[in-house]
């Protein structure tokens, strides 16, 4: 099963309203080219689960200098000032979410798991229409899974059939957004053969991704 | 006449498509991989932590830390990936297993499974069992019609402890093909030489039979 | 950072009634040298927290025979008759756990979290004494955190400031609790130098771990 | 006189023991790096996904995926190891974390710290704040002891929306160090030339004065 594809098939598979995951870590770790290919196909009205909104013109922040986004869920926005004034001005919606919960949130969908309870932010405005649990004297936040249409994962090698190795900080979100999404589009920058990566050093197991392109 | 293993073994894996991540359990269902069509790869998942799971090692060539969820020496094929027990279990749990296959002491018309304890007389635990059945998007039963001294296990009820509750999907055995509905247990098929009445016989729930049982293409 | 150590500081280190993890499944990745050093310690009325309890003479199935556990936290006891006579005479507290609810139930309590809501397990007798939780009208069970006092790894590799790295199906719960136990003793194949291993294909960094000896 | 920047970091450092994993914020707390003891050597983690943090590389030898959590380029000291988030987070949430060094806009007697937005100002998010102060086992404030404008950052109460409740263990600034307890803050210690009553002037919430407040040793 050769996975690899073109930008063409991988622009076939947005449309409008869908949800997405788009990793990276101020653009550290985000598939440029795809988020190149959803700028290019002008798909409208989209979310976004991401760790932040980058930099105007580079990484996520691309979409939003476009307007293609409805809602960002994300952890923080402070470098990127367009996405700033489109909140204040009421032209997007913001979710702020710790960035812990952020990643167990999106973990808890790719493992099936209905939900988990962390103490990071009790007490703040996070909790706001959240259960509270407590156990053993402390309080916890009943945080629920997320989930996507679409994620999009950068990757430092995969071979054909979708086992992945990220590099260093690029690897950030994107192994556990490669396990929470209906179809996972991964951007390599390095394809390559079957059995040439060895069972251990692989970080995302082929089994989780659907397309490959050459990024 | 083939034997129940190969029946239910080619019966299965036709229930498969290119691709798919399968799970199968220790027994009758590790047969499955024997039977598979030659069109068909599926790839197998190992719950101790790889997939890609590959046959027995020749004698002399196994690796003491290649072995799969029975502790069985086996190898992993080119493209497969080890894992954590964490990871292994996001796989089953998160919806990402194409189907598992596993043996039963009881199934019931609801779908219920029970398969890991007897009180008072065998209690190994449930292992990775009560992930698979909760998490794979398929359930399959794969499983000798009767018990050993001949009474039913497929039942309007299950009596032993569950292992999980309405996620039988499918019950392949030597006598044939049923699906579990929302409104009881479907003979879809027969093994060739079984009738009707022989199967109902041997199966406590009472079968809905569609005006079309097949007979299953072995 | 030197962390290797001698076996003798390591027994020093075990006393009755601890709550003690022990990495590895049917014996694969259990740091077998470290079993036996509880064996040859003699502490009595521990209660360990492992996939399984092996067989007889391998593996935690060591401790079982011994008979110097009180309680076991597993998933499995099949393989080990002993194990299963134990139970039966009431000389041993068995808690069985689905596998994969004891995987997320350890990282539970090393990442923090105050519990997870799992699908497997509910209307089994595993869902007795717990929480159900409805969501999007699927009912779940809220599992909670295990820890312990020590945990007990096997890697194959270790540095001597003790980042770890595994080999095949030996890594199995070794990750997990290399992060959940207040004292982290690690059995590793071979001993390398700081800076030796990639800092990609280290799987538990070491400063997790406390102690390590050549296995 | 020294600065700000050097009496905080200075006092901040004393505060680790050799080996303990710090978390450093962005701004002031990062200089804590800069004047640790020699005999102490700590290792930084950084939230985007490893530990073993190192210097700014000399220009040119940038790596563009080795960045801190500011997006800088940085380097990885050997020993290090690089994770993915949801490690990076059960790293901190878990209680593996010494310490944790942050601004603050606001903190209080009871140990409430607001840092991460201003209504209708500045939302920049909380980003990974708000998971350090709830996990890590020592949450150590380093900041200026005033805001810009003179007003005081150290009250009786928040009123900025909070990061975290009751988490905030230490308080370095340029005229003290204070330690955050059940009964209200402690001033433990006065930067040379400070006196109590300028401390406390520039302090919303009443200090607690013990009878040997001692001059910050830097």
């Amino acid at each position: 099963m050769n996975k690899v594809t073109t930008r063409q098939e991988v622009i076939d598979k947005f449309s409008d309203g869908q949800t997405i995951m788009i990793g990276g870590f101020l653009a550290t770790g985000t598939p440029e080219s795809l988020v190149d290919a959803l700028v290019e196909k002008k798909v409208s009205d989209l979310t976004i689960i991401t760790n932040d909104t980058a930099f105007i013109g580079k990484g996520t922040g691309k979409l939003i200098v476009s307007k293609q986004i409805k809602k960002a869920i994300v952890s923080h926005i402070g470098t990127n000032a367009e996405t700033g004034r489109q909140m204040n001005a009421g032209e997007i919606d913001i979710e702020l979410v710790p960035q812990g919960t952020l990643a167990e949130r999106i973990r808890c969908a790719g493992a099936g798991l209905g939900g988990v309870l962390t103490p990071t932010g009790v007490g703040t405005i996070v909790e706001e229409g959240k259960e509270k649990i407590i156990r053993d004297g402390k309080t916890y936040l009943l945080e629920t899974p997320l989930s996507a249409d679409i994620a999009l994962i950068k990757a430092a090698k995969a071979d054909t059939f979708g086992n992945l190795v990220y590099f260093r900080s690029a690897r950030n979100f994107n192994p556990m957004m490669a396990m929470a999404a209906k179809l996972v589009i991964v951007e390599a920058e390095e394809i390559v053969e079957v059995g040439s990566l060895d069972p251990d050093e692989i970080m995302t197991p082929g089994v989780l991704v659907d397309m490959i392109i050459k990024g | 006449m083939a034997n129940t293993r190969e029946i239910v073994g080619k019966r299965v894996a036709r229930l498969f498509k290119n691709g798919d991540l399968v799970n199968l359990g220790i027994g009758m269902p590790t047969a499955v991989a024997n039977y598979l069509p030659e069109d068909v790869n599926i790839i197998l998942h190992s719950e101790n932590g790889f997939v890609g799971l590959g046959a027995t090692p020749p004698e002399g060539q196994e690796q003491k830390d290649i072995v799969n969820a029975g502790g069985q020496p086996v190898t992993i094929l080119p493209g497969g990936a080890f894992f954590d027990s964490a990871m292994s279990f996001a796989i089953i749990r998160g919806g990402h297993l194409a189907a598992t296959v596993l043996g039963a002491l009881q199934v019931d018309e609801r779908g219920n499974l029970a398969n890991w304890m007897v009180p008072g007389k065998m209690v190994p635990g449930m292992g990775g069992a009560m992930d698979l059945v909760a998490g794979a998007r398929k359930v399959i039963i794969a499983m000798e019609h009767t018990a050993k001294d001949g009474s039913p296990k497929i039942l309007k009820l299950c009596n032993l402890p569950l292992t999980a509750v309405q996620e039988v999907d499918y019950i392949v055995t030597e006598l044939g093909f049923m699906e579990i509905t929302a409104e009881g247990i479907v003979l879809k098929e027969l093994a060739p030489g079984v009738t009707i009445e022989e199967i109902q016989s041997k199966t406590e729930a009472t079968l809905i039979i569609p005006p079309n049982v097949e007979t299953m293409n072995i």
